[in-house]
């Protein structure tokens, strides 16, 4: 049973939503000192532009195009559910889901890609950076997908229908956090 | 949160194409400073059309976007403070010798 | 929010036996959640403590073999104190102050019946065990426990080769990083509650500075921890798959985790003091009946400490190899902090003035930690003034000088909030007797420990060192002496402890009855019964003023309960 | 104070010493003040049956100057304390003397021991009469020397106590910085950065002579490499 603590909204945003804003402030600082690191290295090693020069640009891309619209959907889905409509926000939702798992698969066949022309974790520098921090961004990707599953399922029923929006603002982050590492990763070359 | 008007996401969404073909077709031009403008410049107005419209930060209260801008200062701040001695190659008093060619030369394992 | 409507139609869900396993163990219930963190952290303590006893003979009887340990090794040594530090800070300081008194206090002084996700709560628990247990495996893997250091610089906590406990640094690594998640999830549920879940009628302004404390301090934690996470996953990497974030030879650069650490490891500093800070705030409110000295002022020194506290991190860093002229930016800010908590210390001081001041134990305590604090802060100025430092830096002054913080943080605090809190915790009454024995044994005792270390820094001692033969500037006798006063002391003061938990687990059964308000305390929790049954109340409060209003001169009583309508 | 326990043999160690007087003054007065005001206030204000405690709120002006005038001085001493910290922080650590009125010496650190590479006769490094010891650096006293400090593995840290100077060595980076002694004599140096299981045996001694002294033992190394006996 759920808390008279939970329903309480003394700051006037409801609880849940609030919670996202704290856990998305945490992860600025995470994703904030891993570029930071990221960018310091970057400028320092000029070499670093010939390394870049062999990331793909036209995969990240596409990989780009494919949250921003995954977003979009995650948006409608919480109009949707706003309106009360369980079942096509959960639609919207398995949509989203589908973006975030095609940018998986894309992103593995990418690595798996460049791992055989021997471009590995441990090749350089900028390697390094490249695979740990997509591949942090990638782990929040598999999460959300996770998570709004269960969303979905519940939501298909019209029950919770405000963690919709929770789960929406989390993978907004997510997107954002991309479209930093877009250029970042792949265009400053 | 259910009686303001919503923005037009399609609309919104479309931008954000537009601004993400021109921030790949910006490295063609191959002019530095135009590339750093569509690559980061593009970047952070995709990042405020998404925060603002689909995480509706332009509704929500305005505590939380001085807490998510606080989050981001205090990474400038960190920048700051590292950079002088991460990003350099030398410094006052000190200096990195030049090891790294080496050892971009010999091969890794 | 239509949701309101549920708050009134909230019954009490029964008495329903619940098991053992499903009422302490797998509970979501916040007073018990608070149980499990402050009795796993003063677990945590006795090992800590226990590591503490062997290096400290090691080094009064260097060669000797320890009771109770055996001979102790280089590699015993340096996985000794690295532990103790890791321990300490991680596993008690931070368990105890925050997630358990936090836990505890934050939903019965704010007056709703639980933290606002029970559940995820429960997660930052399981976690956090898990984080500990981790841990504690470490000690026992090949190679041994991590001896880096609990500030873990690289290249030595980087590469095997280098540390030599290829598994050891790792576990520690993952146990750190663990506990970190366990207080993420733990930090966003007190910030949560307090924003959103006050009682009816609670302002900002009418927030017992206690909580206001524990907020503050886990914001501060989720804002620095960031940088360290990322770090700590950069580590890992160094460690396992054979990057080179930190390795020069490979483009690195070790300062860069030295950054990395210190961003999060001085707010930390401040992270365990202002929960201490708040604990000592109340106490010191109630048993002088005195309105806490200019509320206002306190909570904005609190957050210009917070602030500041983001700007100071690479006073740790001053001859480490960072550019000399950062040291400049970071003297300044480092003596500007110090304006902030002087103003805290001047306030608790002003507080006592014109009061009734009653000496009992938990009062004994939260004197103790300003009057011990005052030592520890001021020995601070040495160390980040750049031009001292350059002496001072990886000496015993900077040990004597923190343990003179984190003692009166994470020991006395943690005691005056025990001793205090005990009769709500538990519905019985502590032995006063008995703790005022055990008061004056560790105070004193602690004194004798670390005033000999600040000699020892003084005459250019260097932390870390198992056996100073090997310094004949430093195995005088006379510097010898010192050290064998202040292992005598921790001995003295560790026997102590046992006053304690006799005392503990003996009033857990046997106390005195507690009833509800046993000390006139206007705070919220003081309301519900001794203890509080699962719910807290069974109508939750309304608040009508702040927490500090004692004798105020239009009252009979020398208090005013914040729930009181007039 | 420092001096009660060691020497000051560099000729910065006074100003360092002054600084820690400086500040041990500032703050002491400080921490008596408040301690004595604070035990005065418990003493005073004891429980007293019948006497009920004062209501006093601090938020008003002149209540609240009790507080803001003692903050107001905090800060001003702040100010000496910085003053202070500066010019000894900029004399040790920004201040490289002139190659022509000082000599080189290359400090390398490794896990666990120091080795120090000293100019030899003709004052340069690098040069064939470079003479290497091992945890042993011989100087001649009353002259400046300019150090390079580099590590092999992982971090150390450079510290002479009677000098009060103490820099970490990092791998990757090579640290310059100088020191003058000012008295002869023998004494320890130590690594104070832990790096190792052998952080407590990575001790060095520096010994300190007369200018004749230092240049009989220079001739008498100069082209050879000697490996100094480490300490017991």
């Amino acid at each position: 049973m759920r808390p008279i603590a939970t329903t309480r909204s003394a700051s006037g945003t409801p609880t849940g939503r609030l919670a996202v804003w704290w856990v998305i402030a945490s992860e600025i600082v995470i994703f904030g000192g891993l570029l930071a690191s990221y960018i310091m290295f970057r400028l320092s090693h000029p070499e670093w532009a010939e390394y870049a020069s062999h990331t793909n640009t036209w995969i990240g891309a596409f990989n780009t195009f494919v949250l921003l619209t995954s977003s979009l959907s995650a948006v409608l889905a919480h109009q949707a559910a706003e309106a009360g409509n369980g079942k096509k926000a959960a639609k919207l939702l398995y949509w989203t889901m589908l973006g975030g798992i095609t940018f998986a698969v894309v992103k593995g066949f990418e690595w798996n890609m460049e791992i055989s022309h021997g471009f590995t974790i441990s090749s350089n520098g900028f390697w390094s950076f490249y695979y740990t921090a997509a591949g942090l961004h990638a782990l929040h990707v598999i999460a959300g997908v996770v998570i709004m599953g269960i969303v979905a399922q519940t939501a298909k029923q019209n029950l919770e229908l405000h963690r919709v929006e929770l789960i929406g603002i989390y993978w907004h982050f997510v997107d954002l956090v991309w479209i930093f590492l877009f250029p970042l990763l792949y265009i400053a070359k | 949160m259910s009686e303001h008007a919503h923005p037009n996401y399609f609309k919104i969404w479309a931008w954000l194409l537009v601004l993400l073909s021109i921030s790949v077709a910006g490295p063609m031009l191959e002019i530095p400073v135009v590339t750093l403008i569509t690559a980061f410049g593009i970047a952070i107005v995709k990042a405020y059309l998404v925060a603002r419209n689909f995480m509706h930060l332009n509704v929500e209260k305005k505590y939380v976007v001085y807490l998510l801008t606080t989050m981001v200062v205090f990474m400038l701040l960190f920048f700051a403070g590292a950079a002088p001695d991460v990003m350099n190659q030398e410094g006052d008093q000190w200096y990195k010798p030049k090891v790294e060619a080496e050892a971009a030369a010999t091969p890794h394992h | 929010m239509a949701e309101h409507a549920g708050e009134a139609a909230h019954g009490h869900d029964g008495h329903h036996e619940m098991s053992f396993w499903s009422k302490y163990v797998f509970s979501t219930d916040h007073k018990i959640i608070g149980m499990q963190y402050m009795f796993t952290g003063m677990a945590m303590a006795l090992i800590g403590g226990f590591m503490a006893y062997v290096f400290r003979m090691q080094l009064a009887f260097p060669g000797e073999a320890v009771p109770g340990f055996g001979g102790v090794s280089p590699a015993d040594y340096n996985s000794l104190i690295t532990n103790h530090g890791t321990i300490m800070i991680f596993w008690v300081a931070m368990p105890v102050l925050i997630a358990g008194f936090g836990n505890f206090l934050i939903p019965l002084m704010i007056g709703c019946d639980d933290m606002v996700f029970p559940k995820i709560n429960r997660l930052s628990y399981q976690i956090f065990l898990l984080s500990a247990i981790v841990l504690i495996v470490s000690f026992f893997v090949q190679g041994g426990g991590f001896g880096g250091a609990w500030t873990a610089y690289p290249p030595l906590s980087a590469k095997a080769e280098y540390s030599l406990t290829p598994l050891g640094s790792t576990l520690w690594l993952v146990a750190v990083a663990l506990e970190f998640v366990a207080f993420l999830l733990g930090g966003i549920n007190f910030v949560t509650t307090t924003m959103n879940s006050r009682a009816p009628g609670m302002k900002m302004y009418d927030i017992p500075m206690v909580i206001w404390m524990i907020v503050v301090a886990s914001i501060l934690f989720m804002a620095s921890v960031g940088p360290l996470i990322a770090g700590a996953v950069m580590l890992f990497m160094d460690q396992n798959v054979g990057t080179g974030f930190f390795d020069p030879g490979k483009g690195g650069d070790p300062i860069l985790w030295q950054h990395l650490f210190w961003f999060f490891g001085h707010p930390e500093v401040y992270v365990v003091l202002l929960p201490a800070m708040g604990i000592v705030a109340d106490i010191m409110t109630v048993f002088s009946r005195k309105k806490l000295f200019a509320y206002r002022t306190v909570l904005y020194t609190v957050f210009g400490t917070g602030v500041l506290s983001f700007t100071v991190w690479a006073h740790h860093q001053f001859i480490a190899g960072v550019d000399p002229r950062m040291a400049h930016i970071f003297t300044i800010t480092t003596l500007l902090i110090s304006v902030p908590i002087a103003e805290m210390c001047f306030v608790y001081i002003a507080t006592l003035y014109g009061g009734s001041i009653q000496l009992s134990t938990p009062m004994l305590w939260a004197l103790a930690f300003l009057a011990e604090f005052l030592i520890g802060g001021v020995t601070g100025i040495f160390l980040g003034a750049s031009g001292a430092d350059v002496y001072f830096h990886d000496t015993y002054f900077v040990l004597a000088h923190f343990h003179y913080t984190f003692f009166p943080i994470a020991i006395i605090g943690v005691f005056a909030g025990i001793t205090y809190w005990f009769p709500k915790m538990f519905g019985r009454h502590l032995s006063e007797f008995w703790g005022k024995v055990h008061f004056w044994g560790t105070i004193v005792a602690f004194n004798c420990i670390f005033i000999p270390l600040f000699m020892l820094g003084a005459a250019g001692q260097h932390r870390r060192i198992y056996n100073y033969n090997h310094f004949p500037d430093l195995a005088t006798p006379e510097l010898q002496r010192l050290r064998v006063i202040a292992t005598s002391a921790l001995l003295v003061m560790l026997a102590f402890q046992a006053v304690f938990l006799i005392n503990f687990f003996y009033s857990l059964f046997k106390g005195k009855k507690a009833e509800k308000n046993p000390y006139n305390a206007n705070t919220l929790e003081w309301t519900a019964a001794s203890p509080p049954p699962h719910g807290n109340w069974a109508e939750l409060p309304r608040v009508y003023r702040g927490p500090y209003e004692y004798s105020h001169p239009d009252r009979d009583t020398d208090y005013w309960p914040q729930n009181e309508p007039n | 104070m420092l001096e009660h326990y060691l020497p000051a043999a560099s000729t910065y160690a006074s100003d360092i010493d002054g600084l820690v007087n400086l500040i041990f003054w500032i703050v002491g007065v400080w921490f008596v003040l408040c301690q004595v005001v604070f035990f005065y206030f418990i003493i005073k204000f004891r429980r007293k049956p019948g006497v009920k405690a004062q209501y006093i709120t601090g938020e008003e002006k002149e209540q609240k100057r009790w507080i803001s005038i003692p903050h107001a001085l905090v800060l001003i001493c702040d100010v000496f304390i910085v003053y202070g910290a500066v010019t000894v922080w900029v004399d040790i650590k920004q201040t490289l003397p002139e190659p022509e009125e000082s000599t080189p010496v290359r400090v390398i650190g490794q896990q666990w021991a120091w080795t120090f590479v000293h100019a030899g006769p003709d004052g340069l490094l690098d040069t064939p009469d470079d003479i290497e010891t091992v945890d042993e650096l011989r100087i001649q006293v009353n002259h400046k020397y300019r150090y390079q400090l580099e590590s092999e593995d992982v971090l150390h840290n450079f510290s002479i106590p009677v000098f009060r100077l103490k820099q970490d060595a990092i791998p990757g980076r090579v640290i310059e910085g100088w020191f003058e002694a000012t008295q002869t004599g023998t004494f320890d140096v130590q690594c104070a950065e832990i790096c190792g299981i052998g952080h407590g045996i990575m001790a060095a001694r520096i010994v300190i002579e007369p200018a004749a002294d230092h240049a009989a033992w220079m001739s008498e190394n100069a082209p050879r490499t000697v490996l100094a006996a480490t300490t017991p």
